[in-house]
């Protein structure tokens, strides 16, 4: 990741430096050549220079639509931002299951979409046989035994069937995001299991549309996974967590 | 116009076979009743208001008569013994039970008497039902009509009266159709919330005075804009009979409203779902409403290639389920979607054969085209193209109601601009390609043709089997979206009551003996 | 115009206040979890808060293309806003002709399309017969007497044709904009005339799609009009500037 | 695959008629040359360099024997000449024309004599081009052939650095041929300016070391990204000659050239034009470059519905043209365009029915299919959706070269983002509905069918028109674009020299002679 340049750049339109952004937006006002300026204007106070209001349409009563084209005087260092990433380097299957071998007992996972969300297309990906693009989920592993809860499942029931199968590892998914009802949710859980002296007994893992790993870990998971995840992504992180290294294989 | 090779004996064949899945389920419904039914009844019978600490009367009825083991009879008979008793009224009879502390919940009250004592109530209530279709159908009529499809777009702030602006905005921009979106948990809800709601994750909660706010909404927009607009809302959920009965005296003009899509997509008992569902599509037969059913959901789990057969097969058991309840096929607004891969070589191609298969298989019903979603990615410009095909197989195969795709489905529930971009770029797409459809043909043994009578036979093959072991364990099987549901799991198992042998409810019974 | 809210508004997305604005821009790095994080702040720094990456996708090699979501902390007034509009209120053809009646003469004007630039489209659409969405050009009127110089037309040669044929106004068209050449081209015509003593003996009129009338009264002209401007508006302004009123006509 | 009905022995009319037209306009072709024309073979020749001033050497010699009246007998005599007279190389032979006290301008050398002396550099000449030809077909060949429509994207950032960096960007997000835009002016120049350039309005100056620039970038992305990438630029304007030699020599695939653009939208001299076509075309033939016509223009001045059929018209006669330089049918890229006002019904059968006309009519030909532009506003979003339809009509109708729409069309030249989501948008249009066109057959006697025919007819007539009352008084009339131009109004009419009795141009001759 050193490759980033380590200075200010702009946002490139079709020359270096240019700065060209593009802003659509609506305002409570109806079309007119004042609407048109507070466009323009209101365009200048995020820092566009030269702002070119292209269109000005009547969405509603007493609404205009704008799009602008703008040269945005913001600029941001690539170079000096720390974002927490996972770490594990993705493994091929026979790695997998070569260094769950090493355990000598399988991976025990239990997943699920918790609170009133019923989006299960996400976490049926991560740990159904079927997968995603041609990845396959968990469930397709000799060294995972996976259990998928399903949609709209209770914090405390999850936690309750993740201690009865014995589970190493817990995946939510949350994939409603209206005013952070994830971010509750998920807090929820965790707090859940520390008040059960519970959250060190398990790998807890977040995932969603909008997660990522910076997110997982502000909400006390162990990590949190996006958009794009793979199965083989997740097996190779928990695998990286809880089985030994085997000898042949390069350290991370 | 460009048709597919259409094999009516195997679509009679299909029907065939719906009819015997239907037929099965349709007897164990008529053996039971569920406390969704019986708050309808209540409704229907003008139980209204809520408790001190918010609890509609009608829960507090139904839980007490549920508590104690006695809703087998049905509610029309406790209302009737206390009205006989010296209520007041059917509300106050209500009351009664609710709160009492003396009301005799095994009265002695044979059937004939309790609907010699209601028939006057029911009478009332049927009445309040037509009045309403009748003055929507009045003011209806006095626009032109709308040209197909109808373009239907969801609204959803969570604040009714952001909504009824919303709303008012898509009409003005040419939106035939307004759905307001509900609250994501609603359908898990036992109960209808009451009141106008300002507060909603990911959705507005369907109320009876939030269905009154949009209604005045919409009619105001129909007569500034001067093209009708209609309004409607979910028939779905723990509450689906109820919501329906709200919609039929609210006037709304179309309901989503499905015989299985709260089993598979909301985990809800199948036998409450079913019970329900009748119960919910004998008001809305009544009230002239249209159904929108949830097939296209499928393919948001299931693979839409692989299991394109599924959502036709589905939509005949959904027909065959709604003929049980009294609907009409001008009623049947039967789902289905445009969520194929994208990325898949001649998907669009795909997309045309079935659409077109299933404008054919169900000619005189107003068929609900769905747009991508799952596809749908948060690169907001590549997705507004994909929703401009979605239209075009929309137009050239002429479905009756087209939900718009919205560009930032990924995203967000849609926002005035998403909503007024997509009314513009569907107006231009139908517009501009408006006589696509009788302008060619398919070739005889072509993509399109072949994939239609693939679809066709796959969905015949499919029926067979769910004829021969039942819905129930079909579906325990997955047979639908690829999700298992088995018979007395989900929720609101709990809430199903076989019906004694006098159980009494004159207003289905009148429901069931009209046209 | 009095309607306008006096008050600071802000961008609406689906309720008051709620500021979001959609931003779409290229940076100069590849996709990466720090090139979204990048972009966030990028976003950021614009004035939105919660920006949510929707999209980023390599756009070509070591660059990275973005679409954001965020809702603004800016607000503009739209009552504080002052901008000078043409105050001309459109008159129909009728009163247009019976106007110039009173002046016993027909009005004589001439436009072309400047410089380098060749769209003629506009002007055209102005000035010749066929006008622009059912609204005829000048050439229609029988007060008028219209030349259309068309394309690529010197300053010089247009300011010599004006004063050959006698001409009450000049119109000026300019449609390419790159590094604001139809400005040069603009004021170079006004410095022209003024030099020769000429600029009073003429309206000029300045028009094109990244016109307002703001540009033309910056540039030196009488007027500048925008896109969609229509001819009969055209048509009025200078009758408005040029012919006596008649009686009947209320006053403006 | 969906065809409309084609009268073969209209079309068959139209060619007779086109052919009548251009043999008109050819008789005076044969009988004059121009500044332009004279530089292209000092050019060819070797000719190269500025001056001090930054003057090409072209331009200085040319000068001078044009203000010496002598044109008329051809620069390759006057080079010719000097060489006799002890030059050391044609560029020693041109400086001295050009700077040169003593030269000689009235010479007493023959014809013959000036073919002897020339004949080692004609061959040289000759060979140079045939070898820059070879060459890029043997690296074209090395790639799968790319399927078409090929995309077609242009970059124009003024800056010829910037220009190869977004020309490689387009390559990698599916490009197959990529133009750089000419400065907004570089058309009137009576020079080819020289040297990479960095500064240009609304586009890079096409110079021969810019054109190097870009086939670097562009090969490269070649073999980066494992297609073959076309490059082409503008063989138009008061240059179309010179610029069609040096895109010969430096390997571009394409050039936009036209037998009558220039005249109608740059206000160019109608006799110029037509003989610096003419030899812009001969060298065009022997590079084996693809030319596209510009009958696209028209309908921005034009409406596209009423003035269909000139589109049509002005092909036949840009075919005409060309075969009389020596063009094969497959080097004709003959331009059309979807600019009919999206907002009218039925648009897109209109557009259908014109885009399958003209593949029909020209069915060897690798037409050219461009965009909507004057139809697009500033609503980026909606005019993505309208390239959408754009594209599947390229795609449905099988055009070969697909100039891709861009959605900043009325905003500016297109930036890295718009290329990049355009390029993704085409790619899923044409993918997902890769086999419409094989699976479509139109009606009989429908929109699409009436429509074709009555393009066809109506370009007829006015063949009928324009064979009748000859090309010259044709335009000058406005039949194309709806623009008058004079025979001696326009620009560089001064440039055009009627070519004495010993003329000499031994280049031209053996591109003449070459079949
Ligand atoms: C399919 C779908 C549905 C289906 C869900 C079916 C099902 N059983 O899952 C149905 C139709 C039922 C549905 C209903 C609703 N939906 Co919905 N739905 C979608 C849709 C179209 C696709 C989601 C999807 O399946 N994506 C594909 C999967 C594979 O991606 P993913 O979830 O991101 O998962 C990947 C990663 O995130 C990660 N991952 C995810 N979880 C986890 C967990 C772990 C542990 C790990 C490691 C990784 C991981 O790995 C996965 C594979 O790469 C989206 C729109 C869109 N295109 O995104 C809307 C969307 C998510 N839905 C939305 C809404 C609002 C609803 C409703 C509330 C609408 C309503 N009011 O009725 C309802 C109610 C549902 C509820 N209570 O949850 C909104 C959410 C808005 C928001 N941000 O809050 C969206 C964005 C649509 C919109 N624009 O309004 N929906
Ligand atoms: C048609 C067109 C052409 C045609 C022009 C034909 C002709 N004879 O006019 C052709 C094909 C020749 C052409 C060529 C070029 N074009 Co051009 N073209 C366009 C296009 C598609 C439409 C313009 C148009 O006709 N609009 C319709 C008319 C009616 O609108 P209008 O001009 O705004 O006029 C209205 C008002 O502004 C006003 N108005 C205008 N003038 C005046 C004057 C007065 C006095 C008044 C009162 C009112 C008034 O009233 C009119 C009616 O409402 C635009 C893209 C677009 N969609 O906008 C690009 C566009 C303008 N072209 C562009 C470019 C760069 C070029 C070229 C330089 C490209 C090149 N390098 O080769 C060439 C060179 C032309 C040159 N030297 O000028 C760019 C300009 C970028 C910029 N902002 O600088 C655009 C925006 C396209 C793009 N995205 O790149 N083009
Ligand atoms: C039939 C049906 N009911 C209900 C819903 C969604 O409503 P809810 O999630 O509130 O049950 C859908 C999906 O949109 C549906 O298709
Ligand atoms: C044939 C042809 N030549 C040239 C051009 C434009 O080039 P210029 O304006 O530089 O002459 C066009 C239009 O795009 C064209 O179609």
């Amino acid at each position: 990741m050193s490759e980033l340049p380590n200075r200010p750049i702009k946002a490139y339109g079709d020359r270096e430096g240019d700065g060209m952004v593009q802003l659509s937006f609506v305002l409570r006002i109806p079309p007119s050549v004042r609407a048109r300026e507070a466009a323009k204007r209101f365009a200048e106070s995020h820092g566009l220079d030269e702002p070119l209001v292209t269109t000005m349409e009547e969405a509603a009563e007493g609404f205009s639509y704008f799009v602008v084209y703008g040269h945005s005087k913001h600029t941001v260092n690539p170079g000096e931002i720390e974002v927490p990433e996972v770490k594990t380097s993705v493994m091929g299957r026979d790695v997998i299951e070569k260094r769950i071998k090493l355990l000598d007992r399988k991976l025990v996972v239990v997943g699920a979409c918790t609170g009133s969300d019923a989006h299960t297309v996400g976490i049926d990906a991560i740990l159904n046989y079927k997968g995603i693009s041609g990845d396959k989920g968990l469930e397709s592993y000799k060294g995972f035994e996976a259990y998928n809860l399903g949609a709209q499942v209770e914090n405390d029931f999850l936690i309750e069937r993740a201690r009865a199968i014995g589970a190493d590892a817990i995946l939510v998914s949350q994939v409603i995001t209206q005013r952070n009802c994830h971010k509750e949710n998920g807090e929820a859980l965790i707090e859940m299991l520390k008040a059960q002296g519970l959250r060190e007994k398990f790998i807890c893992l977040f995932g969603g549309p909008r997660v990522d790993h910076a997110l997982g870990l502000e909400l006390g998971f162990d990590a949190g996974f996006g958009p794009g995840t793979k199965p083989s992504d997740v097996a190779s992180y928990l695998v990286d967590r809880l089985c030994p290294a085997y000898d042949d294989e390069a350290p991370h | 116009m460009a048709t597919v090779p259409l094999d009516q004996a195997k679509v009679d064949r299909c029907r065939e076979l719906a009819a015997s899945v239907a037929s099965d389920v349709q007897s164990f419904i008529d053996k039971h009743t569920t406390v969704g039914v019986e708050r309808t009844i209540l409704r229907a019978l003008g139980v209204d208001g809520v408790d001190g600490e918010g609890v509609s009367v009608v829960n507090r009825v139904i839980d007490r008569l549920h508590g104690a083991k006695v809703l087998g009879r049905g509610a029309c008979t406790f209302i009737a013994s206390e009205l006989r008793a010296g209520a007041e009224s059917v509300q106050d009879a209500a009351e009664r039970i609710a709160f009492g502390d003396d009301v005799d919940l095994n009265p002695g009250i044979s059937k004939d008497e309790t609907e010699a004592i209601l028939a006057p109530h029911v009478n009332a209530a049927l009445l309040r039902i037509d009045t309403a279709r009748d003055e929507r159908s009045a003011f209806r009529a006095s626009f032109p009509p709308s040209p197909e499809p109808h373009r239907y777009v969801i609204v959803a702030t969570g604040n009714i009266h952001d909504d009824a602006l919303q709303a008012k905005a898509a009409a003005k921009a040419g939106a035939d159709v307004v759905a307001v979106i509900r609250a994501t948990a609603q359908s898990l809800l036992d109960f209808v919330p009451h009141g106008a709601t300002t507060e909603g994750y990911g959705g507005t909660f369907a109320t009876q005075e939030n269905f009154k706010i949009i209604r005045a909404a919409t009619n105001n927009a129909s007569t500034l804009y001067g093209h009708y607009v209609q309004q409607t809302n979910y028939s779905s959920g723990l509450c689906m009979a109820e919501i329906a009965w709200m919609a039929a005296v609210e006037r709304l003009d179309m309901l989503l409203n499905d015989a299985m899509y709260g089993i598979l997509f909301r985990d809800i008992n199948m036998c409450r779902t079913f019970v329900d569902q009748y119960v919910s599509r004998r008001f809305i037969a009544r009230a002239g409403i249209v159904i929108n059913t949830g097939e296209d959901n499928y393919l948001t789990t299931a693979d839409a290639v692989e299991k394109a057969h599924t959502v036709l097969a589905s939509q005949f058991v959904n027909e065959a389920f709604a003929k049980r309840a009294g609907l009409k096929d001008e009623q049947l607004g039967l789902g289905h979607a445009y969520e194929i891969d994208p990325g898949i070589e001649n998907s669009f191609l795909l997309e045309l054969a079935q659409a077109q298969l299933i404008r054919q298989v169900f000619p005189v019903h107003p068929i609900k085209w769905m747009p991508p979603t799952k596809f749908k990615t948060g690169d907001i410009f590549q997705a507004h193209v994909h929703d401009a095909m979605f239209s075009l197989v929309g137009i050239a195969t002429k479905q009756s109601i087209q939900l718009l795709g919205m560009f930032s489905e990924a995203v967000h529930n849609p926002m005035l601009a998403d909503r007024y971009l997509s009314l513009k770029a569907t107006r231009y797409v139908h517009n501009t390609a408006n006589a696509l459809g009788d302008e060619i043909e398919f070739k005889a043994d072509g993509i399109v043709a072949n994939r239609a009578r693939q679809v066709l036979d796959e969905a015949l093959a499919m029926l067979e089997e769910v004829a021969r072991d039942g819905l129930w364990d079909a579906i325990g099987r997955g047979a639908f979206g690829d999700i298992k549901r088995t018979r007395t799991g989900g929720k609101g198992y709990a809430g199903v009551v076989e019906r004694s042998n006098d159980y009494v409810n004159p207003i289905l019974a009148a429901l069931e003996a009209w046209s």
